[in-house]
């Protein structure tokens, strides 16, 4: 028999300047199952939990239903008091008389007739509720970080640096990313390179950190703690233990055109070749489809001059697998290029660059060591414009938001143009200036104050070129709105940022969700910016939205500790309010038929196929099984399951059936 | 039936109507004390047949009420949940089920003012549409039989 | 039907199959499904129009399943059924030999289920005459038109579950309303009882009906309840473009979703 | 008691059947009706067969309710009442032209429902209905009463059998006090009794096995492979026994509303998968042939051995209802020769 113990609370006057509380303490007292029914005034209050306590051990109560505000406030403080009393938390409901009730209704009978119903209702569920215990789930301490970039680098070292061991896997030859590429960074200026190099080095000795470059995540299996990832090793062609880094084979390979990825195409390489100098780990890759042997069967000049005989022309992709139990999506962000114009000449303008090719250009360690030239004739163009807002904040064309980063790029290319050409004049054409962050808008007004760029409040509707010159249509806003053309030497977009070119497809290989702009999808965009919808994998940097190095970083070292907290204890406690399949005896087992179609409407990959097998490993039947560490307790594979053979603890089919005949009905 | 109360039930997921119809008393809106809220994890929790166990025991009316699209704690329940709606209101309606007495809602947790009104409208309607005697009577077919 | 004979001794004599599930004669002009293990019976096989029942409902069953692998006589909604039961696990490609039955009767040869999944796709498949005049009729009436003729028409139902029984698709060891924590379903069968089942079941089967009309056949009280299940069979075509049981892989409609799916009654 | 003829005219019996109705009794009678014949509840003379073959469902709902409210109670904190049904509220009923096997039926229900715990509900329902008669003068081919120790013009069951007479005319045989004193109060509307014999205006109907030798025989049939051979087609439904008139399985249901509840006797049947299982999951009678030898054995078996009755009589309604075929006098005819 059960013995229920109902609690009301007045919330000062919350709740009982409305609700007659005494009367509803008095009728659910009446109640089958009722052992105990009191009123107090804040039953939340340490005199108020005291309440509960003692009534639980003195009246050895089954079930407590605490009537007061919402549940989403107050339920953890009244299941811990549960717990406290020696009840089992899960024993204990909230029926919300304040938020739905007292608070939206007027001071009648009506009002404390609804309480009474809803009370009566949390006191039937309860009746029905079950004594749950936490889940435990191991935790394998190993981390899978996603991306090489400021994030990845970030994220790892952090991990790495709480004593947990990290796997990095990056696609491209190096680590570095964007960051890499960058001349000097906003709002200080300072070298890219000079503060990204070291933090390379120091994944690439961390002795916590095991690094994959030019290789990529296959496949995932398993869930939070638990994962087994696989992950595909491109062949380099090149024995890494072998190879010192001499960079020999790099000078004598004789395919010398190949456009440089990390020079934006503004410069060359070679078939075997290092992405940039500083490029972690300092070791070639073979490019084979610019590869005279491996196009044409013929060459071999790279194994020829390699001192340690370094080079395997026949090395196979190497597929490896690893046990993780978390995982840091952190790859980044791509920008449109200028080809996506047609009104800025679609790529055609030689002179018509992107802001990572001109980060090149200003870098000093680019194409052009750092002195700005026109690539079309290496001249040093005397005007220059920038163009913000190329394809974002543009529905009908780009993309409908705002990139984020373009603003302060955008004043950072015009000075450092300034500063290598003291005589030239710089134009910024922009829609508005967002230089939201610390010391961003003194950064712009330095731009356009002591720099002296030109601001022009314009939307550039077109470039054409015009002897070597480039023309561009503007309307300055500010000022009168009169179309006008302006001649430049050279016109940079600051062009929207995009998700990384397979973002969609590896959010698929994870089972993470992502948006309309295939950036990942944090679990909620303010409380859960970090966190995907699936348990244990975490968002850093710019595949989530497009975002600067500070935001990355510190995104990144959220996700660290995310990771960290995760790896903090050796057993995972999950809420059990979780999907079960009812299992029973031979010949039925479970009354779940194996049509699976419950598989397909699960968000979080959580059903599994589970054997029943004879002695002798013959198959008999195959249920649905939960995964305990991946469902999230939504509860849709239950209203689909036709046979009812699934249910979920805390809202189960006889607790929300019970609940709704009890609202409807008399007790 | 000037005097008549309709009774209706409202099954709603935690995450958004719920947190809306908290914001609503937070908000002190006032609205027709007829409707009382079921919480569910999700709307895709919602078995189609405790609908009809609402009627059985005597609801006049209902309100289903979950996150917007997009909008689902767990991603795609919801989108799981119109499907069902969609599919069983067609059924409902070609056997004969009131579904004017239902009122099928999306209201996120910042919709406070909305759940207010969705309550005062559907409450309204199915006072006009009088109590659900059809099915009560049928709950009672057959039981209730003489002797 | 000589066809079919020759067929189905080459099956069992080459021990491709145990089992052919055909029809037979049965008592008083009726036919009725034949179990042949044995090359020397299929003289009992026949197939001409009285031939409907929907022999599929036999490929789950415990006793037929165990014989080893069947070969099935199959007219179309057979066939669109065998696609549902693989799609929905519960039987495997490997283990069904199908002798199709086409449009005109004769056998159709399936080197293998792909192949009948091709011929289902340019298969004209509609409802008949009959049953969507019911349908359209029953559309036509006012809600609590509706309301009375199903609850009229449910009425006399007792609930022997031959709609169930019959139905190849209702394969669930234990049914929704046999499960009684908490008894979703009331189990007498009143009105209420028997329409909440009726509803149930149209339910379950609604984007998984192929409409083979198997469940009205059974009922012995001729009550319609293949109307319901018909009914919601069209809907999730016209809904969602699902129609059921046309490949051995689909999405079925309440386990699967759009995100522009289309609905004009959510506030 | 020794049966008496009378003769009773065509208008004559239109008058006794609506002075049966304004008597008060609840009045059951077989009517033509969308292409088929079911008893109706309270049908006016005129609509009502007299050349039927049988109707689809049979008529032991009359005795044995597809619903039957057991007790009422009221659950709650004070404890649980309980209000037994009050029997004598139960009014009393003729069923009209039953034919000589659904009378039977009664019989064979009766030595269910009496045999060692004695069931009030039913009693009382057997008591206060009147069976009038209809001898079969027709028959089709699922009939098999002949076969089973019965034929279209039995008498027992009946408290007063009809047999149509060439010129439309009725034979009436008062074969119970009950019938004796229905024809009493009515006596003006019957006359001596014909000359014409009644059997000549029976359907024939073929005897085509001995229940006696089935019997014998299924006495060793336990383990035979018959079971399994011929019931792969059955779907395991629950058509034949709802419409069979001895059918007796029932299922004890609570239906509850807030407090108040009640206990009801629902229909059942052996062939549903679920009828045996246990709490465990097990289930004694898992597969189908099993649950087939079990309808045929309780049948032609058990209900001999234990309750000196056989539990069919042969009105062939299962056979008819099947959706598969699954037709029991071939089968009885088949297990005869085993």
């Amino acid at each position: 028999m059960a013995r229920i113990g109902v609690f009301i609370c007045h919330c000062g006057e919350n709740i009982s300047a409305t609700v007659h509380v005494v009367k509803v303490a008095e009728e659910i007292g009446k109640l089958k199952g009722v052992a105990h029914s009191v009123e107090y005034k804040y039953m939340c209050s340490d005199p108020g939990q005291s309440l509960v306590i003692d009534a639980i051990k003195e009246k050895k109560l089954t079930g407590v239903v605490v009537a007061a505000c919402s549940p989403r406030m107050h339920e953890p403080t009244f299941r811990k008091a549960c717990e406290n009393a020696g009840l089992n938390p899960f024993l204990c409901e909230m029926a919300n008389l304040r938020e739905h009730c007292s608070w939206v209704h007027e001071k009648n009978e009506t009002t404390t007739e609804k309480a009474i119903d809803i009370v009566r209702t949390l006191v039937a569920k309860v009746q029905q509720n079950a004594a749950l215990q936490p889940i435990k789930v191991p935790v394998t301490k190993k981390a899978l970080v996603i991306g090489g970039g400021v994030a990845g680098i970030q994220t790892a070292l952090d991990i790495a640096n709480c004593g947990h061991k990290v796997i990095m896997v990056e696609r491209s030859p190096s680590i570095g990313g964007h960051m890499s590429q960058l001349s000097e960074t906003f709002p200080t200026l300072d070298c890219s390179q000079c503060i990204l190099t070291p933090r390379m080095v120091e994944v690439a000795q961390h002795p916590n950190i095991t690094l994959y470059t030019y290789a990529e995540v296959e496949g995932l299996e398993g869930f939070i703690g638990n994962f087994k990832v696989k992950i595909r090793k491109k062949s380099k062609s090149l024995d890494e233990k072998l190879c010192t880094g001499c960079g020999l084979c790099t000078t004598k390979c004789p395919q010398k055109k190949i456009p440089s990825e990390f020079e934006q195409g503004l410069g060359f390489r070679t078939a075997i070749y290092v992405p940039f100098p500083q490029a972690v780990p300092n070791k070639p890759v073979i490019d084979k489809e610019n590869c005279t042997y491996y196009q044409k069967g013929k060459c071999k000049v790279c194994e020829k001059v390699c001192p340690t005989k370094a080079i395997r022309y026949d090395q196979p992709d190497e597929i490896i697998e690893e046990e993780i139990g978390a995982i840091v999506l952190a790859t980044g962000f791509e920008i449109k290029r200028t080809d996506f114009f047609p009104e800025y000449g679609q790529g055609r303008y030689k002179d018509v660059i992107d802001g990572l090719q001109f980060e090149r250009l200003a870098s000093a360690s680019g194409p052009t060591k750092g002195v700005i030239r026109r690539p079309s004739d290496n001249e040093i163009p005397k005007r220059i414009a920038f163009i913000a807002c190329a394809g974002s904040r543009d529905p009908a064309k780009g993309i409908e938001y705002c990139s984020k980063i373009c603003c302060m790029y955008t004043a950072k290319h015009a000075m450092l143009y300034k500063h290598k050409v003291h005589e030239g004049d710089a134009y910024v054409f922009y829609m508005d200036i967002r230089a939201g962050g610390k010391m961003y808008d003194e950064f712009v007004r330095r731009a356009i104050e002591e720099d002296n760029v030109h601001y022009v409040r314009s939307r550039v509707s077109t470039i054409y070129e015009r002897g070597g010159k480039y023309i561009l249509k503007v309307a300055d806003t500010l000022m009168g709105a009169q179309p006008q053309e302006m001649e430049f030497d050279m016109v940079v977009l600051a062009t929207a940022g995009v998700s990384s070119p397979g973002a969609e497809e590896l959010a698929q290989t994870l089972h993470v969700s992502y948006d309309q702009h295939k950036f990942f999808a944090e679990a909620h965009p303010k409380l859960k910016p970090v966190e995907t919808n699936t348990a244990g994998i975490f968002l850093a940097g710019a595949c989530q939205t497009t975002r600067d190095i500070p935001d990355s970083v510190s995104m990144a070292s959220g996700a660290a500790v995310k990771v960290a907290a995760l790896f903090s204890q050796n057993e995972l406690t999950r809420d059990p309010l979780i999907a079960h399949v009812n299992r029973m005896g031979p010949p039925m087992y479970s009354t779940c038929v194996g049509c699976f179609m419950c598989q397909s409407v699960c968000p979080y990959q959580a059903i599994e196929r589970e054997e029943i097998k004879t002695r002798d490993g013959k198959v008999i039947k195959t249920l649905a099984k939960i995964n305990e560490g991946l469902c999230q307790g939504c509860g849709t594979c239950i209203a689909l399951c036709r046979s009812k053979s699934i249910d979920l603890y805390g809202y189960t089919n006889q607790q929300v059936y019970t609940e709704v005949t009890a609202l409807l009905n008399e007790l | 039936m000037s005097d008549f109360e309709p009774k209706i039930v409202a099954f709603v997921c935690n995450w958004c109507t719920y947190a809306g119809a908290d914001l609503t008393g937070t908000s002190r809106i006032k609205y027709a004390p007829n409707v009382k809220i079921i919480r569910f994890p999700c709307t895709g929790r919602i078995d189609f047949m405790l609908l009809m166990k609402a009627f059985q025991n005597g609801a006049d009316g209902i309100i289903v009420s979950g996150c917007h699209p997009n909008d689902c704690h767990y991603s795609t329940g919801n989108f799981h949940a119109r499907r069902r709606w969609m599919t069983f209101r067609e059924l409902m309606d070609y056997m004969g089920v009131d579904t004017e007495r239902i009122t099928f809602s999306w209201v996120s947790a910042a919709e406070g003012a909305r759940w207010a009104e969705i309550v005062n409208t559907t409450t309204e309607k199915v006072r006009k549409l009088g109590p659900y005697t059809n099915y009560q009577n049928l709950v009672k077919l057959g039981i209730e039989e003489e002797l | 039907m000589e066809s079919i004979r020759k067929k189905a001794k080459e099956l069992l004599e080459g021990n491709v199959v145990q089992v052919i599930i055909g029809y037979e004669n049965g008592t008083s002009n009726k036919v009725r499904a034949a179990f042949i293990k044995d090359a020397s019976q299929v003289d009992r096989l026949i197939y001409d129009e009285r031939c409907v029942q929907n022999l599929a409902v036999y490929l789950t069953k415990h006793e037929v399943k165990h014989s080893g692998k069947m070969g099935i006589v199959a007219t179309i909604p057979v066939m669109r059924t065998i696609n549902m039961l693989i799609a929905e696990e519960q039987i495997k490609p490997e283990n069904i030999v199908v002798l199709g039955i086409g449009e005109d009767g004769k056998l159709l040869e399936f080197a293998d289920l792909h192949v009948m999944e091709d011929y289902l796709k340019k298969a004209k498949i509609e409802l008949s005459a009959k049953d969507k005049e019911a349908i359209e009729k029953i559309k036509k009436m006012s809600v609590q038109e509706r309301f009375e003729y199903w609850s009229k028409a449910l009425e006399t139902c007792f609930k022997c579950y031959a709609c169930r029984q019959a139905c190849p698709l209702c394969y669930c060891t234990r049914c929704a309303v046999e499960c009684n924590t908490p008894q979703w379903i009331p189990v007498p069968a009143s009105a209420n009882g028997n329409y909440e089942w009726h509803m149930l079941r149209a339910m379950h089967l609604s984007g998984r009906c192929v409409s083979c009309g198997e469940c009205g056949r059974a009922c012995p009280l001729d009550i319609p309840v293949h109307l319901l299940t018909m009914h919601m069979a069209e809907e999730s075509k016209k809904m969602f473009g699902v129609d059921a049981g046309f490949a051995m892989k689909m999405d079925s409609v309440l386990s699967t979703y759009k995100p522009d799916d289309k609905e004009q009654f959510i506030q | 008691m020794e049966i008496e003829r009378k003769l009773i005219k065509k208008a004559s019996l239109e008058k006794l059947y609506d002075k049966l109705k304004a008597n008060g009794n609840k009045m059951f009678a077989p009517i033509n009706k969308d292409g088929k014949t079911e008893y109706h509840y309270n049908p006016s003379f005129g609509e009502v067969t007299f050349d039927h073959i049988q109707t689809v469902q049979s008529v032991k709902n009359t005795v044995f309710p597809k619903i039957e409210n057991l007790i009422r109670f009221k659950s709650d904190k004070e404890g649980t009442d309980v209000t037994e049904v009050d029997l004598n509220q139960i009014p009393n009923a003729v069923v009209w032209g039953v034919h000589p096997c659904d009378a039977v039926g009664f019989i064979q229900l009766k030595s269910i429902f009496m045999w060692d715990y004695k069931d009030e509900y039913f009693n009382t329902r057997l008591s206060k209905l009147a069976v009038i008669g209809l001898s079969c003068s027709k028959s089709d081919e699922y009939c098999f009463c002949t076969s089973v120790g019965l034929n279209p013009g039995a008498t027992q069951g009946s408290d007063i059998l009809l047999t149509k007479l060439s010129n439309g005319d009725f034979l009436a045989e008062i074969i119970t006090e009950k019938g004796k004193e229905i024809v009493s109060a009515s006596a003006d509307l019957f006359e001596a009794a014909p000359q014409e014999a009644k059997e000549s205006n029976l359907a024939e109907v073929k005897q085509k096995f001995s229940h006696e030798e089935v019997t014998k025989k299924l006495k060793t049939a336990f383990e035979h492979p018959f079971w399994v051979e011929n019931s792969l087609r059955c779907i395991s439904c629950g058509a034949c026994a709802f419409v069979c008139p001895v059918c007796a399985c029932f299922d004890i249901q609570d239906e509850t509303k807030g407090k108040l509840g009640k206990r009801l006797r629902c229909w059942d049947s052996c062939g549903f998968k679920l009828f045996t299982i246990h709490t465990s999951g097990h289930n004694p009678r898992e597969v189908q042939s099993q649950r087939w030898r079990q309808r045929i054995l309780h049948k032609f078996s058990y209900m001999p051995e234990r309750n000196q009755s056989y539990g069919c009589v042969g009105c062939g309604r299962c056979s008819r209802a099947c959706p598969v075929d699954m037709n029991i006098q071939e089968q009885l005819i088949a297990l005869e020769k085993i």
